[in-house]
């Protein structure tokens, strides 16, 4: 049974991009549906097999050989993934409906935008499914690699220029980091001589390099992740994809990478080395920095779905940090880990539904604004750790921490907290600024609810280990909730103040300008190099082509010679006889 | 006895060199085919002389008269008319190349010589006592360089049938005349008498033709067209 | 038992074909056609059968003697089955390929009887026990390939000829001293003997080395290892299916796998390293990976690239050599089919785009997907492939390269490995992107070069399914290497079955 | 060296059947040319029935030789004696003179009835038989004085046939070829007269015995050596060749690249290798002149115009080969291996020389004849319209470049590893620069071949057969490559 879920939930996105294609080419785009309720469903089996209870499978015939599990860790994971996915692929239906209806009304380019979205959606999410439940390498690196590629199409989507600058920073850094990750493992497995990621976690953690294998595993997967100085492409693709993939993006996808580092890093392990301790203390200052470097760009940007990405880097910043902690302080990950999914899982569905709020921010149904505005930012509340999962998802990771005696992380991290409730602050009222009366869809704002809900409650519904989360007692509330009145608090009194400052908003981008920059300041001199290579190279060969004409004109003269030859052949006959008898005597008489 | 054949062999041998060397280098190309017709008579008392009765027959017939026929014919003497007859060598050789002729006939009488001279001093004779051999060296020698400097395609036909009566003539000194030799000069003969017909067929032929005379440098579009 | 008959077969099986075209008379185009495709099902038929044979653990050989001394042997072991198969099953592929692209044009039968023979050439490379019989084929595959070269007779394609004959003539000169300064070191020496030459490692040591050099510096240029390469990508004048053979199948392999033999089957793996020549070819391949990728960089127009993205591809086989180890040499044997497979795809892409729209130049295939979608699809899993991204084959190869690199602790390698694999991504991802999110003339916007309606589907049959083919059995072979019978799974057997203590 | 050419007795007396084929050998071809210049043949099937007891009598004595080795005859003429020997070699060497011989009088019905009609045309027969009797006579005889004769024979014969086709240009070369053939016999003649001056006899098995080196001995072999090199062309002498090979009509232009002058070089290795045992620098001298060959050779081939001149030119180089074998063959301080594989490689060499030039010349021939253009310029487009002649002329540029799996290929290594032992260095390079030179020549024609940009001509439709007759020529170049061992076992067998 299981394993019949399992094959649903692989082949059927792979059957639903078929169908895509097949009604392409069968049904008048008149009739087309791009977003029809198959598309819909296409992670649906994936959500159900999460609920499917563990299980383990090995197919020798697979690549290098497949283990996929479900487990602990992956059940959940794969379920807010498949949730997510299928609650961004409602509010697509919605998102697109007036492309949609410009593509059937005859808008070619309109239906060749919705073809390739449709098309990539289910091969993404296959891709996403694949690797959270992969235990081997191979199929775990496929997983990635089809999930970051197929995401193109994502990003790109409206094909407008900024859309276009996303997707190259996108691509761009998806290149560079799967490059990291494969060197990473690479190395790895050929130490360990595996092929499954617990033997790469164990290759780490015993060989002499392990500290260097991890940096780059989690390096490449930090693209993804958006660990600081790799996090450039968030904020210039987030804003240009539509809101739906935006949603899996910072929801879903930026969280493959943090399971892989969950997956590859022997976080928790025994006898981790200084080295990769070190690495921990790294990864924990380069957690802490993005979370409150991000929340401080964050704020000054005026496009919502920019400050969204920041606020993303920023909440991957903490779970980095979090991470680092299992390199740090071994012995508080087994209790912490849960919290980390819990957190992740939360993190998902809340900027999930704020990104999909951004799409009900342009398009603002006809209700009351007293229900809109708090629902817009609740998702975000909830993320600040004030209400809600996100209450329960900040006291299920900082227990631990309190149990192990963590004080300062907490506070830092309760600070940071502080930037995101700044952020999700910020968010809002841009939105406000930005917002626009009317068309929003019933599979828009359903979806939308959906989210909400679905984010508020994570933990009633995310498979995780019994007993491993709990609601915060009521005397820690308190030190939970604050930042949030003390984010929003910051952000008015600092908007205040700025209103008389012409502050201009930096670009979203931040460190990919200087990255081009330098980029390009580095090409000169190659090109340079290049050039006087090629003007080498052509000089050489003009060189030796003139010399091979020069012996080419040469040649004829020589051969003249043979009428020499043949004038004087019964010359040559006696010289011969007389050289060969000269030579015969005076070999001879020797 | 033996003093007058050794006059006589002398003589024999002078008068060889001398019509040789006249045919050799005789610009006349009709004189210098009635040298040759001298020349091949001397040859004809030569074998006689040297007790080589069927070989003297054979040279009469073959080199006296068909040969010096084939000459005359070559020269357009029979058949006027046709074609122009040849009369001069008008070829003019620098003087470079006659002198490295010179030496190169120079050098191959040393080395013929050389050889005779191992070939036979086991023989109670010495070269001195052999004109006739000598003779045949010098012909030899002289023949063969006169062929390698000549251009005009008749006068290397002399000079190479010149020089087959002087290989001849060695070859009946060194190895007597033994029917192994007298064979060997008999094939010689028939071979030099067709070479030299079918030789002058092609003289004619190319006058006829083209007005071809000689050899000339290769280096011509002439042939180098084709 | 010994089935002499079998390897013998199979050559014969594609000579016959020679002949029989050539007696053909030019009009016959449709018994030509069957004869071709006939020949090659039933050579793919011996194959199999030899393969069976061969994984059963017998090894036939047929044998006669040429002269004193020098044997001519063919053998049917696993590496040359391997390379059999390969070629045998792409020489269909590309039959059919250049059967559906040759159609209406002149000098057909001029065309498939050096086709013919040039795929001859190649299982007699495949098939050869000693060095003699390997330079016979070989010398045969460098002339039979300069007809189909030369083919369109245009000044560029003669100038091609002549530089591609340079390269491969002189090539074979020096291969030819080193086999026979070999011969005359050692005898005929069989690919087949286990004793290898290390008898001779103490007293010529130098003779061995210069051995090795002159026989590897020969195949190295149909291998097209820098600076050896130059022959490569002028070739590319030469009609698709020729570009797809050569560069996938017959020459560059041929190169490739001969480098194989001389450095596992003739010097033996444990000699070369003593030797110290493993490592400078292993530099040398990765030179030549780097240069042949920065090189494809700058081409603009297809085949170039795709010839520069061979010079460096094929190079990763020498790499796995390179690596003295398992992982390399599994990793090197099924690059070797691996690469076969998804050159040859995107030859036939290539081929298609020039062929139905005039394509010849990166920047007019915009937007060429939506015109010839499985072409473009074939083409998108081709370069996936060469990028060394899953599911497509590339990425096994690339992943035993890159775990045989750590295993001998050549770090530096896997930097190359992924260094190329970025600067792969750099040059074929734009043409993708060019490809499906580009607007181009299926959009409205601009025209084809030159747009011909071959067929029914986006165009003829005979270009189309071949490509189709090729595409899913490279993907095939990724996705399901673990299968018994896969390539990745065969060249594990080689190279457990022969190389390894 | 000496029993390599059978110069030793016989253990069997040959019989009677031998005889006749030995007669019908060498009288055969000779009497059927008669018979052909009186009653002319139009076809080519007359010729073939005349052909037909002469590859008998060749298969007779091939299997004589096989059942009872070396074969003596020997008369007593007038004092004189003759004798004739077959060994191996001479066996071998005569088969492929009778199948050459047999290939042009096949081709010449049809290659004399497409071009323009000559009155003297019929004279080809006659001179044709002459030419293979002498040659057959050449490989067998082993005294001097049949030498001398045949060698003769052979040389007016071949003068006759090239001057038949009458043109100047041929008639020019042929009277050079004329007058340097005849000289270089005498020069031949005069060390004859030497030797027999000086040890009083002309059989080669008595002289193998005799002779001594000494100054006698070294004179007459530079007397004969320079004479006979001059009738083999070999380089410097080689000047006559190319005019020569390129004014005649294809079948005699193919017989005697073919043989003609590979029987002079024949004779010049017998005598050498009797008068000079053990010398160091003749050879070499040889051999450098060797070396020089290929490179000129190859040199003139590659920038000539003229597609007979490539070819002729190509004999040039070709000659070097073999020319360069000979320290191998002669020197005294080569050891028995390297001895025995030059010299299979060097009759390899000179048989699939002879089997792929024939077949090369007819291939030039029948591309002259079918576009009616002599230079490689006229060549273009023949790609297209004649596919088979190309082919041939392709399969026998293999053999003459060494490419496997030709017998030029495995002549190539054999040599190869000779020299590699003795550790010839410079004639290693030689061959390996010859190889490339050749394959520059061979493709550049083929480059003008595969031009399609050049405007179509009319061309001649060839004779049925002139094309397949030139292709199994090419063919037997072709594999004697592979079954080498066959015909080099029968070499081989014709000793210890």
């Amino acid at each position: 049974m299981m394993t019949l879920l399992l094959a649903l939930s692989l082949l059927w996105p792979l059957a639903v991009a078929g169908v895509v294609i097949w009604q392409t080419y069968r049904t008048p785009s008149a009739r087309r549906d791009y977003c029809s309720v198959l598309w819909l469903s296409a992670a649906w089996p994936a959500l159900l097999l999460a609920y499917g209870g563990e299980a383990q499978w090995t197919i020798d015939a697979w690549m290098l050989g497949g283990e996929w599990e479900l487990n602990a860790l992956s059940r959940p994971w794969l379920a807010f993934t498949a949730l997510l996915w299928s609650v961004a692929a409602l509010h697509a239906r919605g998102y697109f409906a007036t492309e949609q209806a410009q593509a059937q009304a005859g808008d070619q380019a309109a239906q060749r935008r919705l073809m390739r979205l449709a098309l990539l959606w289910p091969l993404t999410l296959l891709g996403n499914v694949l690797l959270i439940i992969a235990q081997d390498i191979a199929s775990f690196y496929l997983g990635f690699a089809l999930m970051t590629f197929a995401a193109y199409a994502l990003v790109v989507h409206s094909g407008t220029q900024e859309a276009r600058l996303g997707a190259k920073a996108y691509l761009i850094l998806a290149v560079v980091g799967e490059g990291l990750i494969l060197g990473g493992f690479l190395w790895a497995a050929g130490e360990a001589n595996t092929l499954t990621l617990q033997g790469v976690r164990e290759g780490i953690l015993t060989a002499e390099h392990g500290a260097w294998m991890a940096t780059l595993l989690w390096l490449g997967l930090g693209v993804k992740a958006g660990v600081i100085g790799l996090h450039v492409w968030l904020p210039l693709a987030h804003p240009a994809a539509p809101a739906p993939a935006s949603a899996v993006l910072s929801g879903a996808m930026i969280k493959a990478g943090l399971l892989g580092w969950i997956s590859v890093l022997p976080l928790g392990e025994e006898g981790i080395s200084a080295s990769l301790a070190q690495l921990g203390q790294v990864m924990l200052v380069a957690g802490l920095a993005a979370a409150f470097g991000a929340a401080l760009y964050g704020v000054f940007q005026r496009h919502p779905k920019a400050i969204l990405a920041y606020s993303s880097i920023s909440q991957m910043g903490m779970l980095t940090a979090l991470v680092a902690m299992g390199l740090v302080a071994p012995a508080v990950w087994p209790l912490l880990w849960p919290g980390v999914v819990l957190f992740a899982a939360h993190h998902a569905l809340a900027k999930g539904s704020l990104f999909m709020g951004t799409s009900i921010s342009e398009h603002l149904p006809r209700w009351p604004r007293a229900l809109i505005w708090p629902l817009l930012a609740l998702p975000g509340i909830s993320l600040a750790g004030a209400i809600g999962a996100g209450m329960v998802a900040k006291w299920s990771v900082k227990s631990p921490l309190y149990e192990m005696h963590h004080e300062s992380l907490i506070k830092l991290l309760s600070w940071a907290a502080v930037g995101t409730a700044a952020l999700v602050g910020v968010a809002v009222w841009r939105q406000w600024q930005q917002r626009h009366q009317g068309g929003s869809n019933p599979w828009q704002w359903g979806a939308w609810l959906t989210g909400i809900v679905a984010a508020l409650a994570t933990p009633l519904w995310l498979p995780l280990p019994a007993d491993s989360v709990a609601m915060p007692p009521l005397k820690e509330w308190l030190g939970i909730m604050w930042p949030l009145p003390a984010g929003v608090v910051i952000v008015t009194v600092g908007g205040a103040l700025l209103r008389y400052v012409n502050v201009k908003a930096p670009p979203a981008g931040d460190l990919w300008w200087l990255y081009a920059g330098v980029t390009s300041a580095v090409l000169v001199p190659m090109r340079l190099i290049a050039r006087g290579c090629g003007r080498v190279k052509a000089a050489s060969v003009l060189t030796s082509k003139q010399a091979e004409e020069a012996l080419m004109g040469y040649l004829p003269r020589l051969l003249a010679a043979e009428y020499w030859m043949r004038h004087h052949a019964s010359g040559l006959m006696m010289v011969l006889a007389l050289l060969l008898a000269a030579l015969l005597m005076w070999e001879g008489q020797r | 006895m033996i003093a007058s054949f050794d006059a006589l062999e002398i003589l024999l041998a002078l008068g060889l060199t001398v019509t040789a060397l006249a045919c050799l280098f005789d610009r006349h190309l009709v004189r210098a085919c009635c040298f040759f017709v001298a020349f091949a008579l001397a040859m004809t008392l030569a074998w006689w002389q040297l007790g080589a009765p069927w070989l003297a027959a054979v040279e009469l017939l073959l080199g006296a008269v068909l040969t010096g026929l084939c000459f005359f014919y070559a020269l357009g003497r029979f058949f006027p008319g046709v074609s122009s007859s040849l009369e001069r060598d008008s070829f003019n050789e620098p003087w470079s190349r006659s002198f490295a002729r010179l030496l190169l006939a120079l050098a191959w009488f040393v080395m013929v010589g050389a050889a005779i001279r191992y070939v036979i001093t086991d023989m109670v004779y010495s070269p001195d006592e052999q004109p006739l051999l000598l003779a045949g060296v010098m012909i030899t020698a002289s023949a063969l360089g006169a062929f390698a400097l000549h251009r005009h395609l008749l006068r290397r036909l002399l000079a190479f049938n010149i020089l087959g009566s002087g290989v001849f003539m060695l070859l009946a000194g060194v190895a007597g005349t033994s029917a192994s030799a007298q064979a060997l000069i008999t094939v010689g003969l028939c071979i030099a008498w067709l070479g030299s017909m079918l030789g002058a067929l092609l003289i004619r032929q190319l006058l006829h033709l083209e007005g071809v005379d000689a050899l000339g440098r290769d280096g011509n579009p002439k042939e180098n067209a084709t | 038992m010994n089935a002499a008959w079998l390897p013998v077969t199979t050559l014969i099986t594609s000579l016959l074909v020679v002949v029989i075209i050539f007696s053909l008379p030019e009009e016959a185009r449709r018994l030509r056609t069957t004869v071709n495709l006939l020949a090659a099902v039933i050579k793919i038929i011996l194959v199999m059968l030899m393969v069976g044979r061969v994984s059963a653990g017998r090894e036939d050989i047929f044998s006669f003697q040429v002269v004193g001394g020098v044997d001519f042997v063919l053998r049917a072991d696993a590496l040359g089955v391997m390379f059999a198969g390969l070629s045998s099953l792409l020489w269909l592929c590309t039959t059919i390929y250049a059967i559906g692209y040759l159609e209406g044009s002149a000098n057909r039968k001029r065309f498939f009887g050096f086709f013919s023979l040039c795929v001859t050439s190649t299982i007699g490379i495949a098939l050869a026990d000693n060095l003699f019989t390997f330079l016979i084929f070989y010398e045969m595959l460098t002339l039979s390939t300069y007809p189909l070269v030369v083919h369109s007779g245009t000044q560029k394609a003669l100038d091609a000829g002549r530089v591609y004959l340079r390269y491969t003539l002189s090539a074979g000169v020096v291969l030819l001293l080193g086999a026979v300064l070999l011969h005359y070191l050692t005898g005929d020496q069989s690919f087949s003997s286990e004793e290898g030459l290390s008898d001779y490692l103490n007293d010529h040591r130098g003779l061995l080395t210069l051995i090795f050099a002159l026989l590897v510096g020969g195949l190295a240029v149909k291998a097209a290892m820098v600076p050896l390469h130059g022959w490569l990508p002028r070739a590319m004048v030469a009609p698709a299916p020729v570009s797809a053979l050569l560069h996938a199948v017959a020459v560059v392999k041929a190169g490739a796998f001969g480098i194989l033999r001389v450095v596992y089957d003739l010097f033996g793996l444990q000699l070369s390293i003593e030797l110290g020549v493993i490592s400078v070819l292993a530099v040398a391949a990765s030179i030549t990976i780097i240069y042949g990728s920065l090189r494809a960089l700058a081409q603009e127009e297809l085949k170039p690239r795709l010839a520069f993205s061979t010079v460096s591809q094929v190079s990763y086989i020498i790499l796995g050599i390179g690596l003295f180890g398992p992982f390399g040499t599994i990793g090197a044997l099924a690059h070797l089919l691996h690469q076969g497979l998804m050159k040859v795809t995107l030859f036939f892409c290539a081929g298609n785009y020039a062929e139905e729209l005039g394509i010849h130049r990166i920047d007019e295939m915009d937007g060429a997907g939506k015109r010839m979608p499985l072409t473009s699809i074939a083409f998108t899993v081709g370069a996936l492939g060469m990028i060394g991204l899953p599911p497509v084959a590339g990425f096994i190869t690339k992943w035993y390269l890159g775990i045989g690199a750590i295993r001998a602790e050549m770090y530096w390698v896997v930097v190359v490995l992924i260094a190329s694999s970025t600067l792969n991504a750099m040059y074929f991802l734009p043409i993708v992107h060019r490809l499906w999110f580009r607007l181009g003339p299926a959009h409205g916007q601009g025209q084809w070069p030159k747009e011909q309606r071959l067929g029914r589907l986006e165009t003829h049959g005979w270009l189309l399914w071949p490509m189709v083919f090729t595409a899913l059995a490279s993907l095939g072979a990724g996705l399901l290497a673990g299968m018994p019978f896969s390539p990745l799974d065969w060249a594990t057997r080689v190279a457990t079955g022969e190389y390894l203590p | 060296m000496i029993w390599r050419f059978g110069l030793f007795e016989s253990t069997f007396a040959p019989l009677v059947s031998t005889h006749w084929a030995l007669c019908i050998a060498l009288g055969f071809p000779f009497l059927m040319g008669l018979l052909a210049a009186l009653f002319p043949p139009k076809r080519m099937w007359p010729v073939a029935l005349a052909c037909l007891p002469v590859l008998a009598s060749g298969w007779v004595l091939l299997s004589a030789y096989d059942q009872a080795g070396l074969l003596r005859w020997q008369w007593d003429v007038a004092g004189v004696s003759l004798s004739l020997r077959l060994n191996g070699l001479s066996v071998l060497l005569l088969l492929t003179t009778q199948w050459i011989g047999v290939a042009a009088a096949l081709y010449t019905p049809g290659s004399l009835r497409l071009s323009e009609p000559q009155p003297l045309s019929r004279w080809l027969w006659p001179l044709m038989g002459v030419l293979l009797s002498a040659l057959s006579l050449i490989w067998l005889a082993s005294d001097l004085l049949t030498l001398y004769v045949a060698l003769e024979l052979m040389g007016l014969s071949a003068v006759g046939m090239l001057l038949l086709s009458g043109k100047v240009a041929a008639l020019l070369a042929g009277m050079r070829y004329l007058l340097l053939a005849l000289v270089g016999s005498l020069a031949y003649l005069l060390g004859v007269a030497l030797i027999l001056g000086h040890w009083g006899r002309l059989d080669l098995q008595g002289l193998a015995a005799v002779v001594e080196p000494g100054p006698v001995a070294w004179i007459a072999a530079a007397l004969i050596g320079a004479g006979l090199a001059l009738k083999a062309a070999l380089f410097p002498m080689h000047g006559w060749l190319s005019p020569v090979h390129g004014n005649a009509w294809t079948p005699v232009s193919a017989l005697h690249a073919a043989l003609v002058i590979k029987a002079s070089l024949f004779m010049l290795l017998q005598l050498w290798s009797i008068l000079l045992p053990d010398t160091f620098y003749a050879p070499r001298v040889i051999a450098l002149l060797g070396m020089l060959a290929i490179v000129w050779g190859g040199l003139l081939a590659w920038r000539t115009d003229s597609l007979k001149t490539l070819v002729a030119s190509s004999t040039v180089a070709q000659l070097g080969y073999l020319m360069v074998v000979f320290p191998l063959l002669l020197g005294p301080d080569i050891a028995p291996l390297p001895r025995a594989l030059a010299w299979e490689g060097f009759w390899l060499q000179l048989i699939g020389h002879a089997f792929a030039k024939a077949a090369m010349f007819m291939a030039a021939g029948n591309l002259i004849l079918a576009t009616g253009e002599s230079t490689l310029k006229g060549l273009a487009g023949t790609s297209r319209r004649l596919p088979l002649s190309l082919l041939i002329f392709g399969v026998a540029s293999v053999t003459l470049m060494g490419l496997p799996p030709s017998s030029g290929f495995t002549a190539k290594w054999l040599l190869l590893e000779a020299m590699l032992i003795s550790q010839q260095w410079w004639a290693v390079a030689a061959l390996l620069t010859g190889t490339l030179l050749t394959a520059a020549y061979v493709f550049r024609m083929f480059r003008y071949s595969f031009d399609d940009s050049a405007p179509r001509h009319h061309y001649q439709p060839l004779a049925p057969g002139m094309d397949l007759i030139a292709l199994s020529l090419a063919l037997t170049a072709f594999g004697l490559g592979l079954l080498a061992h066959f015909t080099l076992a029968l070499m081989r067998g014709g000793g210890v």
